[in-house]
């Protein structure tokens, strides 16, 4: 009995290896399906882990998008576009299987990650198959640096650190703050660093402290910003952290303001605000009511389709990174347009050169990847009514 | 004797099938294929396994430090093989860094590029094996004291500790704090794995039925008999000990090899649980269970098994059921219909070869019997 | 004293309140068979526990071969409160573990069987070999030992070939009778090279004919390995067959020494432990 | 002084969490001799649970539901997952624990679809916001300890005074004699769970209270930080569990005080380590003898 199953078990693994070789051939015919012509767009978001709340949302706006332009012509021929989701449970080390995933789809272009380690470790296996990769928003600038593939429509964190420390310090007039990250977490740990390096340029104070994985008490940590004398906490830290931290600073009676990056630009923060005592600002990359139409349309969406509904985190407000999955979309598609194929080398040649009008604002690459921008939204949370509203556009000189 | 000469030639000839079968799939598919992923990862895990086997199954210390003693082989195996050109912009909050040398440079700059690489990374990983090691000794001088269940609280303890201490921001010049560590060499195919792995895992295999593995069973079956016939406990188990973590060192050095990128967060104790799990699919004391079970894990996780996250598996569409995480609920069941019924895993305490022996004895009997 | 292997001197073993061996003295001399007999819970386990290294006398030393191996005094690591004779006169502290004690040359077998359970019996033996082993791990695994390896082994089948094991060299240790369990005790204890062997009842719930078999082989071991053979028994056939001399303790107390025959008229013996013995 | 109060009135509260769970790894522990690495997920657990039917129905219904499910879950694990085991090793025993940790972790996963929950409806009351000696914190931070101590008390009693608490000492004690005396060892250790899960489900509630967002890893860190406390006080020991929780909580928050963030958690370990290697039987615990 225990020797059949062990038989059956070895022969099994046998199998699979062979089945590795012989799977390859109907694969490479894939887009021939149904007679229809598609072409494969990869999303690479992580749905669970700390990053999957905003994960979800980011894929949201590609789904939109997807529906209001589910074809695009490419070479006078019409090709359904075809959305490949991979979960890459936000940590690095599903990433490569996550990517090779993908890659195995046979898709012509990926689009994510939120959160820039995971996306640091699928670059290495998209750049080995040369497929081009659009960040949506990783703003980590080692994303775009060392990889041939990778390119981004958002700002990256030398830009978003400096913006929200100038804003902080010329205007909300702090003069000392305290930087609270996540220990192990390259995306705070960039953020903190390029904010207190803008900070103290400035002539301001910083201290700054970590926090272990998995902390829920952030008691003590504010207590430490209040013993600081700390007139603004910047954290950025993923939206479940996010929440705590606003409820701990109002708990705790913490005057200042809150500093968030665009990781908390979500429904989720701002809801957790309402009705309590906190100044919260955040740097993002769109503001809701920017594009009227694209509300009113998502809007619909959402409120039609339970599923995303849940995904958004039970609402129907527009978070940023929904936004920017949408452009992400879009920019995918000129690309691929512009390509004139669904090979990914044509589409990684044609990307550089994209230029595109999207919701956020205007999308170009520069050389190493990244978008050109100089300017982001700071929102600030009402909490009264529980919606973001807009302050300023932020741009650093 | 003539059996003896039977399971060398059956592990022979499954060794170089395997192997073979690794060459074909190499030559054949492209390295980002998901196949190479996975046997990629397998192997790096048959390794783990195999190491905590090593511990657990053949010495019988519970010890959970096994993801402590990855992260300090994976650490070293990035921090000495960044390319010096590149550590500026992967130091990026650290001005560089405070190492300012790549092994795999100083090799290719007497052994040339191709040679000298592949030496450097080959000794970035035994560096890491060592650390590895040398660490399980100084931690194994109080902990090792220890019964079974305190044991493996202190060892999991101690992972814990090490992990923040390479998230510490002071130690930033050299472990990049909280930041990744990337851009290092690594092997794209999945035939180095394997052979690396496979060198590995033939060493934990020949030192398993040395006299000194013998010892280590003795003393997993009755340590007090095994003291009263000579047998040096403290040293015995330090031994195992700092082997098993020198292993799981080189097997984290592998892991940063094949995630391309090295942080402190992958290596939770969460990692030390599911290689605990392998070892307990495939057979506490069995090499060969580990290794087996680590393949089926990795295939049917990593692949296998995707569709029941996402709406599709078999041809059945059900995206209300197969939905996120399924795939690791319908696992964890699979785990404890295992721990609970089939204890023994899949190979119990036998190595592969014996299933020709049972064969054998089973016909003896048999004839015997009537 | 030449020729005098085992010499035990004013151990004292106590478990908090308890005196589980109160001040023993015995001497054992080369070549000897000694009995150390005495009603069930006298402190005889005890004994070879301190002797084998298992406990840490409160106070005494053990002497092996003219050489002072264990010492202990009250004040001594372990912090007994012990206020018995003896007390002032050890002043250091000795304690090596059971594995040293074995690798001087010492190997013992135990009252309740305790063979590695998922060996065969040939490794059951073979691992008993490891202490005598030179090899160091690294040698041992990329089998620069092969010499040693096939010396040991060579041995090893030997010794079952002695003991009459061979037959059953592949089985599993614990699949084996009882009474070749016992026996299968002895060929791994003796295949630790010991000059004094220790025996725990070996013949514990044996029958008569098994115990005359057993009596007979040690008698065979002792004369063919030249050993010294230190014993602890119930079974007063055994006992008095094969024993050159006997120590009789009760109640941690040594209350009579001699020869089977003087031990048999002791009065003292007879009061304490053979009046009342069931199995005499 | 008045600096450090906040520290210290968080540290009393965490401490009192963290007792309440660390009771439920002691009388396991007492018991079977087997570190329940379940506990902590059942905890986390009881906070899903409470999320769930707070949402959909009134306190006064949900919170006896929460309790009632959490005690039925701890229940289960201990028939399903180890009483089958009872005779096997000890290392079975614990795969099995750590098995079952992993089964609920995932199982929580695939319903909460790996996104943590936040507490929408948190209990009124204890969750209000006070002023004390000029530090400002929630009302449950000031209730938690209390509510503790009393718990424990009552435990106490009920061990030292009724004919099922006098089982489970017996059954501690030394299994196969309670056994023989006629104890019914099963009810004692189904008995054993039920009141660790009643007490990390009255934790559970107190805890994401105060942390509103239950994720399926919030039961991790909280469960080994208790079974430290259990440790550190001497496993078996209920009042040796509590005071453990306490000096932990303490000292952990007010490492944070001292600006040590980074090494909160890792402290814990630390101070896990030092107590088994320096006094393995923690502050209360009773010296085992081994048989050899």
């Amino acid at each position: 009995m225990k020797k059949l199953l062990a038989c059956t078990l070895a022969l099994v693994m046998a199998l699979s290896l062979a089945a590795c070789g012989g799977k390859q051939a109907p694969e490479g015919e894939a887009p021939a399906e149904n007679g229809d012509k598609v072409v494969r767009i990869g999303v690479f978001e992580p749905q669970t882990g700390d990053n999957g709340a905003g994960g979800k949302q980011e894929i949201l706006g590609m789904q939109y998008a997807n529906s209001i332009q589910p074809t695009v012509d490419i070479g006078g021929e019409t090709y359904e576009v075809k959305l490949e989701i991979v979960d890459n449970r936000t940590s690095a080390e599903n990433g490569p299987s996550a990517a090779a995933e993908l890659v195995n789809r046979d898709v012509s272009i990926v689009l994510g990650s939120y959160g820039s380690g995971v996306s640091m470790a699928g670059g290495k296996v998209f750049e080995e198959a040369g497929i081009p990769a659009v960040g949506v928003t990783c703003t980590n600038p080692q994303v775009t640096a060392d990889c041939s593939v990778y390119h981004r429509i958002c700002f990256t964190d030398p830009f978003q650190g400096p913006a929200l420390a100038s804003y902080a310090y010329d205007g909300l007039g702090v003069k000392t703050a305290y930087v609270l990250g996540m220990l192990g977490s390259d995306y705070d740990q960039g953020l903190m660093y390029y904010f207190t390096e803008a900070f103290e340029a400035l002539g301001g104070t910083v201290v700054s402290e970590e926090f272990p994985e998995g902390t829920a008490n952030f008691v003590s940590y504010i207590n430490n910003a209040k013993s600081a004398g700390a007139g603004a906490i910047f954290a950025p830290v993923s939206i479940n952290y996010a929440q705590l931290i606003v409820e701990a600073a109002d708990a705790q009676g913490f005057e200042g303001a809150l500093l968030g990056s665009d990781t908390w630009d979500s429904n989720m923060v701002v809801e957790s605000a309402k009705g309590k005592n906190a100044d919260v600002f955040v740097t993002t990359f769109y503001q809701e009511g920017g594009n009227p139409e694209f509300d009113d349309g998502i809007r619909e969406w959402i409120n039609a389709n339970a599923d995303a509904k849940t995904n958004n985190g039970g609402n129907d407000m527009v978070a940023a990174v929904t936004a920017m999955g949408y452009d992400a979309y879009f920019t995918a598609l000129e690309a691929i347009k512009a390509a004139g194929s669904t090979d990914p080398k044509a589409v990684l040649e044609a990307l550089p050169s994209v230029s595109y009008e999207g919701i956020c604002g205007h999308i170009e690459f520069d050389e190493v990847g990244d978008a050109k921008r100089d300017s982001a939204f700071i929102k600030t949370a009402n909490t009264e009514t529980g919606v973001w509203d807009f302050v300023k556009v932020q741009s650093v000189q | 004797m003539t059996m003896q000469k039977k399971k060398t030639i059956f592990t022979t000839v499954v060794l170089a099938a395997l192997l073979a079968a690794c060459v074909i799939v190499d030559l054949t598919l492209p390295s980002f294929h998901i196949a190479v992923t996975v046997i990629k990862k397998a192997t790096v895990y048959a390794l783990v396994a195999a190491s905590m086997n090593l511990l657990n199954g053949f010495t019988g210390l519970f010890s959970l430090g096994q993801a402590g003693f990855m992260l300090l082989g994976a650490y070293a195996y990035g921090v000495l093989t960044i390319p010096v050109a590149k550590r500026a912009s992967v130091y990026q909050y650290f001005d560089g860094g405070a190492i300012q040398f790549s092994l795999p440079e100083i090799f290719a700059g007497f052994l040339g590029d191709g040679v000298g690489g592949v030496v450097g990374m080959l000794a970035a990983l035994l560096v890491g094996g060592i650390l590895a090691a040398l660490m399980a000794y100084l931690i194994g001088l109080p902990v090792l004291r220890l019964k079974s269940d305190y044991l493996a609280i202190a060892t999991l303890g101690f992972a814990e500790i090490l992990r923040a201490f390479f998230q510490w921001n002071a130690l930033g010049p050299i472990t990049n704090g909280s930041n990744l560590l990337k851009s290092y060499p690594t092997f794209s195919k999945a035939t180095p794995y394997v052979v690396l792995a496979g060198v590995m895992i033939a060493v934990i295999l020949l030192l398993i039925n040395s006299t000194y593995g013998r010892a280590f069973k003795a003393i997993r079956d009755d340590e007090v008999a095994a003291e009263a016939m000579g047998i040096n406990l403290a040293r015995h188990k330090r031994l195992a000990f700092v082997i098993s973590s020198f292993f799981a060192g080189i097997g984290g050095g592998m892991m940063a090899m094949y995630m391309g990128t090295i942080a402190a967060a992958p290596f939770k104790s969460s990692l030390t649980y599911e290689i605990l799990l392998i070892v307990v699919i495939g057979g506490i004391g069995s090499i060969s269970g580990s290794v087996i079970a680590s393949f089926l894990y990795i295939f049917s996780s990593e692949w296998l098994l995707r569709g029941l996250d996402s709406g599709e598996f078999l041809g059945i569409s059900a995206p209300g059921l197969f939905k996120n995480g399924f795939r690791m609920a319908v696992f964890s069941v699979i785990i404890m219909v295992i721990v609970l019924f089939f204890r023994r895993g899949i190979m119990g305490d036998k190595e592969l070869p014996d299933l020709l022996d049972r064969r054998e004895r089973k016909h003896k009997k048999e004839a015997a019997g009537k | 004293m030449s020729g005098q292997v085992l010499k035990v001197e004013n151990a004292t073993m106590q478990f908090g309140g308890v005196v589980a061996v109160d001040n023993l003295n015995l001497e054992i001399n080369e070549g000897e068979i000694v009995a150390l007999i005495g009603p069930n819970g006298a402190g005889k386990t005890t004994a070879f526990n301190v002797v084998t290294g298992v406990y840490q006398p409160t106070n005494g030393a053990v002497w092996f071969q003219g050489e002072k191996i264990i010492e202990n005094h009250p004040q001594g690591k372990m912090k007994k409160m012990y206020k018995g004779e003896h007390a002032g006169e050890y002043s250091h502290v000795l304690a090596p573990t059971p594995d040293k004690i074995t690798k001087l040359g010492m190997a013992r077998t135990f009252q309740n069987i305790r063979l590695w359970k998922s060996q065969t019996v040939f490794d059951n033996v073979l691992i008993a070999k490891h202490c005598r082993a030179t090899s160091n791990v690294m040698s041992a695994t990329f089998r620069f030992n092969r010499k040693e390896e096939m010396r040991q082994r060579q041995n090893v089948e030997e010794l079952l070939k002695i003991v009459g094991l061979y037959e059953e060299r592949d089985e599993l240790a614990t699949s084996l009778p009882y009474g070749k369990q016992r026996r299968l005790e002895i060929a791994r204890a003796l295949a630790a090279e010991p000059k004094l062997l220790l025996l725990d009842e070996p013949a514990a719930g044996m029958n008569p004919q098994e115990t005359d078999e057993l009596t007979a082989f040690i008698g065979e071991m002792r004369d063919r390995f030249g050993l010294t053979i230190f014993l602890i028994e119930h079974h007063m056939n055994l006992v008095m067959g094969i024993s050159d001399r006997i120590y009789v303790l009760d109640f941690g107390k040594l209350i009579a020494e001699g020869t089977p025959a003087e031990i048999q008229n002791n009065q003292r013996v007879i009061d304490a432990y053979l009046g009342v013995a069931d199995d005499a | 002084m008045q600096e450090m109060f906040p520290y210290f009135l968080n540290g009393i509260s965490v401490g009192g969490q963290y007792a309440l769970i660390a009771i439920g790894y002691t009388l396991v522990y007492g018991i079977l001799r087997l570190i329940n690495f379940a506990h902590g997920d059942v905890f986390m657990v009881a906070g899903l649970v409470m999320v769930y039917a707070t949402a959909s129905m009134p306190f006064y219904i949900a919170l006896p539901l929460v309790v009632l499910a959490t005690v039925v879950l701890g229940f289960l694990i201990e028939r399903v997952a180890y009483k089958p085991l009872r005779s096997a090793p000890r290392m079975s025993l614990m795969i099995s624990a750590i098995g079952v940790s992993y089964l609920i972790q995932n199982m929580a996963f695939y319903i909460t679809g790996g996104v943590p929950q936040p507490v929408s409806n948190p209990i009124p009351w204890i969750s209000e916001n006070v002023t004390i000696l000029g530090a400002s914190t929630k009302r449950v931070t000031i209730i938690t300890p209390i509510l503790t101590i009393l718990l424990v008390v009552a435990l106490v009693y009920l061990i030292n005074h009724t004919k099922i608490g006098m089982a489970m000492r017996a059954a501690a004690k030394d299994f196969e004699t309670a056994q023989l005396m006629g104890i019914k060892i099963n009810k004692v250790i189904s008995m054993t769970f039920i009141i660790g899960s009643f007490l990390a489900a009255v934790g559970s509630m107190l805890y994401f209270t105060n942390y509103p967002s239950v994720a399926i890893t919030s039961g991790g860190m909280p469960g080994l930080k208790a079974f430290v406390a259990a440790v550190f006080g001497g496993i078996g020991s209920i009042p040796g569990a509590v005071v453990g929780a306490f000096i932990i909580g303490l000292c952990e928050e007010v490492i944070k005080g001292l600006g040590y963030t980074t090494f909160s958690d890792a402290f814990t370990f630390a101070l896990l380590i030092v107590v088994l290697c320096v006094k393995p039987t923690g502050l209360f615990g009773e010296k085992v003898t081994d048989k050899v």
